[in-house]
This record gives structure tokens, C-alpha cells and sequence, in this order.
């Protein structure tokens, strides 16, 4: 068996494999363990973290649509100090590359967020996550808006030394607009794309079922709108792609790969199949296997190369 | 409620595809499935859970979970009992004995039994009576005798079947919400009176729809007896991962949120916050 | 039985039911003579038509997703001059309310088109469709941008006395915006959504699956982003709705009618169940009755009024 | 091509959920369904097809088209032969006799057999041999007596059963890309020789993979014999409504896409256009 290259470089961070975990899908990296070794994964991206500790949302937060999750989790999280303090010593087993993804209600919290996080060594990058759609003051209005994405990345830019993540909103009329200034503004690599905005009605209470009643759509269901936007952003923008997005198996993360991302982010399917992150990579050395390819670079992008 | 032990079957070795060994009506929408799975069966406890793909296919999407009705650590078997409420649980009625099953188990905290009881009230309502099986063995197992099962439907055809409890020696009361079996009412018009008759050392156990935990959590608060609850919500990952599943409860003197699949199901009466 | 009232009136359009025919998945009305009652429907909504005869895209132009139906038509349509010339004779036997869905490459297209289906008094009311996600020079142009879609609007208005009903595109940030541009345009009515941009890929060939590379994503996938969508507009405008997006049965079509639709499309479900239609008449008719609903008009909007 | 009649079953009566008869594996990845369906078994044509719903999810989502592989009217029945090849089929492989499966039928065209036909060569290649079973017991019923069937697959297993072919006294020639069983080659290495041995109103009847097609249409069209292709895209509709499954062919002069679910799936190959 000859040997393959998976490894992949993400904005510096060297990733053993393409396959990393979608932010809020995996906790900080603990809650798989009993299924896989965390350390075969190519990056772990944490829930994304804030200034201060959140509740989240009431439930209901999630609810099933056809082939989809609808979730309204609220970005719940420990807040930075306990994830300083407490998480990451946790993680301090965890061999693989460690992303921590950072939201703000204001561009000084992004900023401080960035810098605390600048100091800790443990940590290899850090996603800007712009796009959480589920709180009022949070996420959705920084990445929808290009200029306000560019300001918010130059200023976290400056705030840290490590390689700079932005996740992008899929809710927008041109992604790759919104692409192009988070590149203009720093961005090392790209990170798409987060949920879309979506909703359902119980039809017996008449109401919204998930208690802040919108929510972000996630799951196979939204692949192909997922696949179009890491296509359109990938011929446009000279740094590396996360694609994220409904991806179940390695078939799937191929489509990303091809569409133009160096690397991908397993999310709502590790609910349905929590080793699909490890199957994944296992497909994939499968394939590149099968079809002659030694390194999976050769794929990236390769459908419109 | 004490959560989980991690790990304690190694990597991989919560997620398997297990053999049918039956899965037959046994009332009404009523369905037992049993499971060859004899990690689980020796140290899962009562009142934890597997979380079922009931499909291979991306509708419907996500697991479903079934507590665990009975655990048979000799054979190496477990059972759920389940009822039929829509499109997941309609597929599991189509296994077959010899098929294989993907599940992730045991998964939650379960029934604490650490304290001192001498005796147990079980209440169930509807599809809630099942983990209160598993809870049953598990108290004769360790000696404790007195255990009744307060079990209450909203018609006789709702009520899940009683004869296993029987069968264990459990003295089963009935109710039903138009007296087609049982007392007429609720079932929870029976538990302060019961209450009444036990002694020093009884607890109460119940799961079932909110409204009725509710009852039973503030007549077992106005008479000071510790009370555990098992909680529902959607689960979507089952391993406190997306914090889809939280409910609200009081943790010293502030309300925040727990997981239902982590630090749940079970939860003390007193945790709970019942608002709206 | 007590008499339920399921007749809703779309800008002056008097339909027996709120059910219509998203466009592009029936035909112009005939294709499914052989499953049921044609006249049964609140609407028959046509194949969007163009000046001049178009043959379409090239195949393959459809590919199935987890619950979605990618498309890329391409505007396959017999043009105006055949359809006034033939088309419209077939559809003289059908007594449901005709809407004929129209685009143009330029806006003088979209007015000539107007101009000549307001002689037609077959014709009960135009669908402008200014989102079709498939056409280079036509659709997504307009339907992006608030500004175009409020001139095009005005400009259609004017050419016809027939309600004119403006079919939306999802792809865009602020769908509010482009409602309310819409309706101070003349919309008498708004349908929404049409398809979101998506795309797949052929791992095998390493090329996009669609010969038109991107394609339109439908189906019950789809829904939640559709739901939300029409409860955000029907907040802010005065017209009725038409909601589309994934609609299979009755409690589908129930979601957009509390969401605030007054009248809904049944697309992709179509081809699964040629019934639906029917099939989604009766379902509201019972459920109306179930639970004492004397006239569908008092769900619309239930879930925020 | 004809059109389907319209309308000929009435409103409705187009789409029914039938019987399953019978559905067993005949060989391999090739599975055989009988149906109970009598308005077809006496109506359709050979080349038409049916449109299944595999399942009542969303997920797989789309109908799956078979042709019809055997018509019977006496017993009002129908058969498919079909392979398994992915969710779909996979899951149409799980029915039991007795259960009911929703279908459209019958759908598309079939073959035309107007004009003045002495002997056929049918040529199949994989599962497009289906549908020309169904042809041969047309052209049998029609009094057309010689009837070569040209199989071919990449190896033997991956023949269709040729038996019910022989049974029905059809000449059965056959060949492998390797060699497993019968020629050597490509199926329409063998063509222009039986075309050769063939004498005035031969005609061919083919269906399988495109590039199969399209070699036999070459044949064809250089010994000017009348040639009937039946093609494949994928279906959405079935009905003509949706313009998803054109192909391209020539119209008099110009080019242009009909739909293979209505004025397909069969064509002459006159009017097929080959471009990649
Ligand atoms: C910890 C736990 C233990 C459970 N134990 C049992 C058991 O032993 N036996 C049993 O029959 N049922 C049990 N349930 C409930 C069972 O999971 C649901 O009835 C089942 O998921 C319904 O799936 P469905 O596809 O058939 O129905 P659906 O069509 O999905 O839904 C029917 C109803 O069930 C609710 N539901 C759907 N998915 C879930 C989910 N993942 N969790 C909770 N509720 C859901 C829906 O809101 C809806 O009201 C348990 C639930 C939890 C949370
Ligand atoms: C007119 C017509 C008649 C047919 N007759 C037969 C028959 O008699 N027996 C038989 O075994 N097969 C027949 N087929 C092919 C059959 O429809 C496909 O093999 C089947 O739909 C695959 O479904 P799946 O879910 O198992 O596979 P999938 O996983 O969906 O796909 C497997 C492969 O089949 C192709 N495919 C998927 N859906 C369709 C579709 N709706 N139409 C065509 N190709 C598709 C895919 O592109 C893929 O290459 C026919 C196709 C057509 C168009
Ligand atoms: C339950 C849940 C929680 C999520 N939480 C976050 C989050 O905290 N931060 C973030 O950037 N994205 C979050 N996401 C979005 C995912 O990271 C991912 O972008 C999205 O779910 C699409 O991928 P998928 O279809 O594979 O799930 C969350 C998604 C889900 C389903
Ligand atoms: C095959 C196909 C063709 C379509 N053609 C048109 C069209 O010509 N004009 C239009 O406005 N919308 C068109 N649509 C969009 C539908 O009208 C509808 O807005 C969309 O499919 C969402 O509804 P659904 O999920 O119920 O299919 C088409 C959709 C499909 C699937
Ligand atoms: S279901 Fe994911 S945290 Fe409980
Ligand atoms: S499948 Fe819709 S036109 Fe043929």
C-alpha cells in the first residue's frame, strides 16, 4: 500500500488530515471520547466561546426537518474565563490541533476575546464566528455586512498572532463578497458555512416550535447550498477553505474538496453517527487510494481547475 | 444525579451494531425489542438510555432514544419497550429477529439507588412507565422488596403492560383518565395516599408527561420524601455535545440549564424548575 | 358537516382553496389530467414563459439531495407567441384561476410580456419571476437587488390591468427589503421562495453533476428557510402571500399559512405524489373541521397575530 | 415516437398503490417484482415504464422509473427486473409479498411496432435488457417469430437472466467485455453479422448504456435498418411536467430536448444527437 498524503495546511496549522469538527457540534473536543481517539482528527474547532458565560437560549432549541436540524442553542458556553481556567486544562491531552472559535456582541469583545486567546499556547488558531444567527446582538449583522466583516477582522487581526479563521453566514445575497473582505481584513483561512436561517410552526399550538423561534438550519439538507458557496468563494479568494455543511460521509467531504475547500468540518451528522468524523477520513484514504490520487491537495478544487 | 462513568467500555465501544434478538407488539402501539449487547447489559444502569438509528437514510435524520426496560446481564441481553408515535419509531417496528441495530449505549446518568431506601413508589404515565422496569429489577436486585407501580394512561389501551412487574413481585395500581381500567383520573390522585401508608426510607421515582412530574414533585415536597425524576426532550447528539437538550433546573440558588442526555434523564424532584 | 370556508382572495384572484401550483412543476396545467381534477385547485400557476421560445440547459438538469431536488431548467418554455397561439386553447377547458409566471432578460421584456397577457381574458393574473437562479442574463439580476425589483414591478404594473403577484428569491440578505420594494412597486401579492442556489458534484467525473454547473435547490430541504422567510415578510406587508418551499401534506401547508401565507404552492412534492395537491385540500378541509376552524383565512399569520 | 394515451385509465387512475405479488432475487444484484395490476397488465405497451415511490420518507426522495419487463393480461399482472444500485432499489428489494407499493404506470411511449416488422434483433446491455422482454412477448403475441436477443454485460454475473427469453423460443446470443461467458467483446461486435444473416423488414430494438446506443444506432443507420432506442435520464416527474429528463434530438432540422418520460424513453435513433 503506498503511502497517501492527507495532511493539509490550514493558515499554518499543520492538519495530519482535512477532517475537523464544525464549531457547537463537538463541545470542546470531550464529549467523543468514548467513540474515537479525538487525536486521528486533522483539527478540533471548540463550541464558540464569549467574553461572558451564557445560558442560551429556552428550549425547545432543536428540531428535526427533513434531513435537517433546526437548532436555537443561543451560543450557551462557560464563558472565557472557565474555558481558561478550567476547560483547557482538559484539553490539555488532546494532540490535535485545537481552533477555538470566539463570538462578541461588540468588536471590543471579538478583540479581547482574540487577545486572551493570543496567549495561551495550547490553542492553534482561532475562528471568528460571524454568522451564529441565533443571538439578537451577536453574529448575524457582523457577517452579513462586507464592511463591517472587514473592520471586525482587521481588528482581531491585530489583536493576535495566531492564524485567524472567519466563519462565514450563509444568509447573504453575494458570499463571495463577504468572502473577499474577511480576506481583505486578515482572514488567514475561510471557515463556510454556518447555518441558514430557518423556522417551523407547530401546527397544533399555532406557534414557532423552537422557543426563540427562528433558528439555523443545518444537516444534509443544506449540502448543496453549502457545496455552491465554497465553490464560488474558493475561485475567488487565494487562502484556504473549511467547508462545512451537511457532510455525512467521505463521499460528501469529496464534493467539498473538489468544490475548492483544502479542508472540511463535520457537524450535525456526528449526532447521527458519532465516529463519522474517523469514517471520513478512512473514506478518504479509501478513495485517493483506489483512484491514484498520493495527495489529497491534488484534489482541492479540482472541478473547475 | 451522578453522571455516566466515560470511557468505561474503551473507544469505539459505545456505538455497535447489535443483533434483534426479538421485537414483537405486546399491546395496542405497544412494541418490546430485545437486544443481544452484553456491554450494556451488565453495567448499564435503570434509567439510562440507548439512542437508536432507527434507519440508514437522512430522513428521519437524527437517533432516537429508548430507555432501557430490562437488563439481562446473564444472557447478555437488554430490552426497550416503545410505542409507535411517528416515522422512527414506525421503522423499529420493522425489525425483524437476526437484523442488527445501530445504537449508542447506555447513555445519561440513571436512577440513583445510593441513598437509603427501603421502600419504592414508581410512577409512570404512559410510555414513561418503561425505564421504571429496569428500575424495578434493579431494587429487587438489591434486596428491596416494597415497591409498588402507580401506572396511569388515558385509557386502558394506553396503558403500557404490567404483567413483567407483576411477574417480579411489584404491586401495580392503575389508573385511567376515563376509568377504563383502575381509578378514573389521574394517577398521580393515588400517590398521597400511598404516600401515607409508607414508612421511614421510601422514595419515589416517576417518568412520564411534565404535567404529571410536576404533580408528583410537589406532593413529594410537601410531605419531604426524595423523589427522582426522568426527564424527555429531543436528543440530538446524546453525548452533551450540541446542548439541544437542556432543561431548566436550580443549581445552588441560580437557574440554569442541564442536559437532558448527560446530566439527565434522571434529575431530583427538587432540581427541576416547572416554569410556564 | 358544518360548511368550512377555504376560499382565499389573492389581490382580487377568488380562489376556492388556498392550493396553487408552484411554477415549473406543473406544466401549463395538463400534465396531470391523468391524477386528478385539474379544476379542483385554488390556482393552476403555469411554466414561467419568455418572449421567445427557449430550449433550456443542457442536461443533466436535475439531481437528487438529501430531501432536495437540485434543478437547472433553464427556462424550458415555448415563448409567448406559442403559448398565446396554443397553449392557451388546451387550458380553455380548465375553470380554476389561471396565474401565468413571466421573465425577461431585460425589463422591456417583462413589460411586452405583461402588456400582450393582459389581453387575455383566460388569464386571471400574472407571476412576475425575477428569481429564476438558472438563467445567466435573466431572473437572478433582478430578484437580488431591492432597486430592480421596485422598478421592474412598477414598470409591469403599468403595462396590466391583472393582479400582478411578484414571485421572491431566497438568495438575498434582507428578504423584508425586497417584499416591501416589491409591494411599494405594485405587487399585489407576493410569492415566495423560489429555489436557493445550490450544486453538487460528481466525485467520479470531478465536475459539478449539473451541465449548467449551479442549479435551484427544492423540496422539503428547503422548508424551513421558506417558513421563516414568509413569517418575516408577512409581518411587514399588507399583500397576501403565496408560500412556497418544500410543501408536501397539510401540516406543511398549515406551517406557512400560520407563518402568514394566504395561499400556498405545492412544487417538487408534485412529482413524488401527483396527488398532493388534492391530497393537501383535504387534509386542510379536516383539519379545519377537527379543530373548529369555520374559514382558513382566521390561521393566516396565527403564529404572531 | 406515440404518445401515451391520456387519460385512458380516468382521473386518478394513474397513480395506485398495487400489490406485491412476488419479489425475489433472481441472480445476483438482479431482482425480479411481480404486481397485481390489471388496468396495466392490459393496457401498456412494451418500452413503458413504471414510476415507484420506494419509500414513504423523504429521503430517498424521488420515484424510481423500471421498465416493464413482463406484461400479463389474463392474470392483470406486471413484472420489473431490476438491479441494485443504490437507496431506491435497495429498498424495493425489502418488499414482501403482500405489501403494497405506490406507483405511477404506465408512463413514457414504449416501442412503436406500426410498421412492417418480419424479425427483431433485440440488444441489451446490463439491465437494459429489461424492457425487451416485455417487446419480445409483444412481437410474439404479434406473430413475429424470429427474435434474436444480443446480451451483453462487463461479465457474466453481470447478465441479466436470460431464461424467459429462451422459454419464449427467443434466440439468445450473448457476450461479456471479459470474456466470463459468451463472446469476447462488446455485444455490438455481433450486430452487423446478424444483421448481415437478416433479410428485409428486420428491425433492431435496443436498449443499455449510451455508448451502446449509440454504436448500434451507427450500425444501424449504415445498413439503413430501422433502429428504436430506449434511453435513460433521470426522471422527476414522469408526466412531462418538470423538463428534467430531455434529451437532445433532431427535430426535421433543428436540434432540440424531448423528455424521455413522454416522447421517450424510446426514439428512433434517426432522431437521436450524439453529442457527448
Ligand atoms: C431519555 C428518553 C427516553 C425515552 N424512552 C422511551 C422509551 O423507553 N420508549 C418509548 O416509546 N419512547 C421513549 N422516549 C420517547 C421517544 O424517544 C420518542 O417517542 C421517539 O423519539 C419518537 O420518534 P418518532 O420518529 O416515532 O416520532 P416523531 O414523529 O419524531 O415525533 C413524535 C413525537 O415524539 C417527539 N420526539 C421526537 N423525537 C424525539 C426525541 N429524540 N426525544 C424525545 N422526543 C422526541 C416529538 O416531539 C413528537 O411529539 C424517550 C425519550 C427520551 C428523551
Ligand atoms: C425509463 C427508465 C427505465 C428504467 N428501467 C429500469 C429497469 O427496468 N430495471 C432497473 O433496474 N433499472 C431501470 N432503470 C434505472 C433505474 O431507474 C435506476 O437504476 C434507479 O432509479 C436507481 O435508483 P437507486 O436509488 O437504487 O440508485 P441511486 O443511488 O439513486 O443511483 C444509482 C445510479 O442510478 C442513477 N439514477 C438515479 N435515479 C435515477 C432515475 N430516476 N432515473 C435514471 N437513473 C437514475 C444515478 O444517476 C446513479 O448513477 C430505468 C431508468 C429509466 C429512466
Ligand atoms: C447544535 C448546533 C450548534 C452549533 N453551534 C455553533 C457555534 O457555536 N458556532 C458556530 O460557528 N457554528 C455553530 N453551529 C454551526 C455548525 O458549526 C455548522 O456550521 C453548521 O451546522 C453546518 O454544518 P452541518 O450541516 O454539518 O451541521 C452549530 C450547529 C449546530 C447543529
Ligand atoms: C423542476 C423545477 C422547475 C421550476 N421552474 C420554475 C419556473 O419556471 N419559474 C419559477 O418561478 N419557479 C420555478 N421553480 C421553482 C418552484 O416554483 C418553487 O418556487 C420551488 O421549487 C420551491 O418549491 P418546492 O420546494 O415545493 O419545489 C421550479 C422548480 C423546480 C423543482
Ligand atoms: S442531545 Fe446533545 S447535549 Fe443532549
Ligand atoms: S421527468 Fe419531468 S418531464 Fe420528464
Amino acid at each position: 500500500m503506498s503511502k497517501i498524503n492527507l495532511s493539509v495546511d490550514i493558515a499554518g496549522i499543520k492538519m495530519q488530515n482535512p477532517v475537523t469538527t464544525a464549531s457547537g457540534t463537538f463541545g470542546f473536543g470531550l464529549d467523543y471520547l468514548d467513540y474515537f481517539d479525538v487525536n486521528q482528527l486533522g483539527a478540533v474547532v471548540t463550541k464558540t466561546i464569549t467574553i461572558n458565560r451564557r445560558m442560551g437560549n429556552p428550549p425547545p432549541r432543536i428540531i428535526e426537518t427533513p434531513s435537517g436540524l433546526l437548532n436555537s442553542i443561543g451560543l450557551a458556553n462557560p464563558g472565557i474565563d472557565e474555558f481558561i481556567q478550567s476547560t483547557l486544562l482538559d484539553l490539555e491531552h488532546i494532540k490535535a490541533p485545537i481552533i477555538v472559535s470566539i463570538a462578541g456582541d461588540t468588536e471590543e469583545e471579538y478583540v479581547e476575546l482574540a487577545e486572551r486567546l493570543d496567549k495561551v499556547d495550547k490553542i492553534a488558531g482561532i475562528e471568528l464566528n460571524v454568522s451564529c444567527p441565533n443571538v439578537r446582538m451577536g453574529g448575524i449583522q457582523f457577517g452579513v455586512c462586507p464592511e463591517q466583516v472587514n473592520r471586525l477582522t482587521k481588528a482581531s487581526a491585530a489583536a493576535t498572532q495566531k492564524p485567524l479563521i472567519v466563519k462565514l453566514t450563509p444568509n447573504v445575497t453575494d458570499i463571495v463578497e463577504v468572502a473577499c473582505a474577511a480576506v481583505e481584513g486578515g482572514a488567514r483561512s475561510l471557515s463556510l458555512i454556518n447555518t441558514l436561517l430557518g423556522m417551523s410552526i407547530d401546527i397544533n399550538k399555532r406557534k414557532p416550535v423552537l422557543a426563540n423561534n427562528v433558528g439555523g438550519l443545518a444537516g444534509p439538507a443544506i449540502r448543496p447550498v453549502a457545496v455552491r458557496m465554497v465553490w464560488q468563494v474558493a475561485q475567488a479568494v487565494d487562502v484556504p477553505i473549511i467547508g462545512v455543511g451537511g457532510i455525512c460521509d467521505y463521499r460528501d467531504a469529496l464534493e467539498f474538496i473538489m468544490a475548492g475547500a483544502a479542508s472540511v468540518g463535520v457537524g450535525t451528522w456526528n449526532f447521527v453517527n458519532p465516529t463519522a468524523c474517523v469514517d471520513i477520513i478512512e473514506g478518504l484514504r479509501c478513495f485517493c487510494l483506489e483512484q491514484g490520487v498520493k495527495d489529497i491537495n491534488e484534489l482541492v478544487g479540482c472541478s473547475w481547475k | 444525579m451522578g453522571q455516566a462513568p466515560k470511557c468505561f467500555l474503551g473507544v469505539n465501544g459505545m456505538k455497535a451494531n447489535v443483533k434483534v434478538m426479538a421485537n414483537f407488539r405486546v399491546k395496542e402501539n405497544y412494541y418490546l425489542m430485545e437486544l443481544q449487547r452484553p456491554e450494556v447489559a451488565k453495567n448499564a444502569r435503570a434509567g439510562q438510555f440507548i439512542h437508536a438509528r432507527c434507519k440508514d437514510s437522512k430522513d428521519p435524520l437524527l437517533r432516537r432514544p429508548f430507555s432501557i426496560y430490562s437488563l439481562d446481564s446473564d444472557k447478555g441481553r437488554i430490552k426497550i419497550l416503545y410505542e409507535i408515535k411517528g416515522m422512527g419509531t414506525e421503522l423499529l417496528s420493522k425489525y425483524k429477529e437476526g437484523d442488527f441495530l445501530d445504537i449508542m449505549a447506555p447513555l445519561g446518568n440513571g436512577f440513583n439507588l445510593e441513598g437509603n431506601i427501603s421502600s419504592a413508589i414508581l410512577v409512570g404515565g404512559g410510555i414513561g412507565g418503561a425505564p421504571l422496569m429496569a428500575l424495578a429489577e434493579s431494587l429487587k436486585g438489591r434486596g428491596i422488596n416494597r415497591i409498588y407501580f402507580l401506572v396511569g394512561a388515558q385509557s386502558k389501551d394506553k396503558l403500557i403492560p404490567t404483567v413483567d412487574f407483576e411477574s417480579l413481585g411489584v404491586n401495580v395500581i392503575t389508573a385511567t383518565d376515563d376509568g377504563s381500567e383502575g381509578h378514573r383520573g389521574y394517577i398521580t390522585d393515588l400517590l398521597p395516599m400511598k404516600l401515607k401508608e409508607s414508612s421511614e426510607g421510601c422514595t419515589v421515582f416517576a417518568c412520564g408527561p411534565r404535567p404529571m412530574l410536576k404533580a408528583v414533585a410537589q406532593i413529594c415536597a410537601r410531605k419531604n420524601i426524595p423523589c427522582q425524576l426522568s426527564l424527555e426532550e429531543i436528543i440530538s447528539c446524546g453525548v452533551g455535545a450540541c446542548q439541544g437538550c437542556v432543561c431548566k433546573v436550580k443549581d445552588n440558588d441560580t437557574e440554569t440549564y442541564h442536559r437532558v442526555c448527560l446530566e439527565g434523564p434522571v434529575f431530583d424532584s427538587g432540581e427541576v424548575v416547572w416554569d410556564v
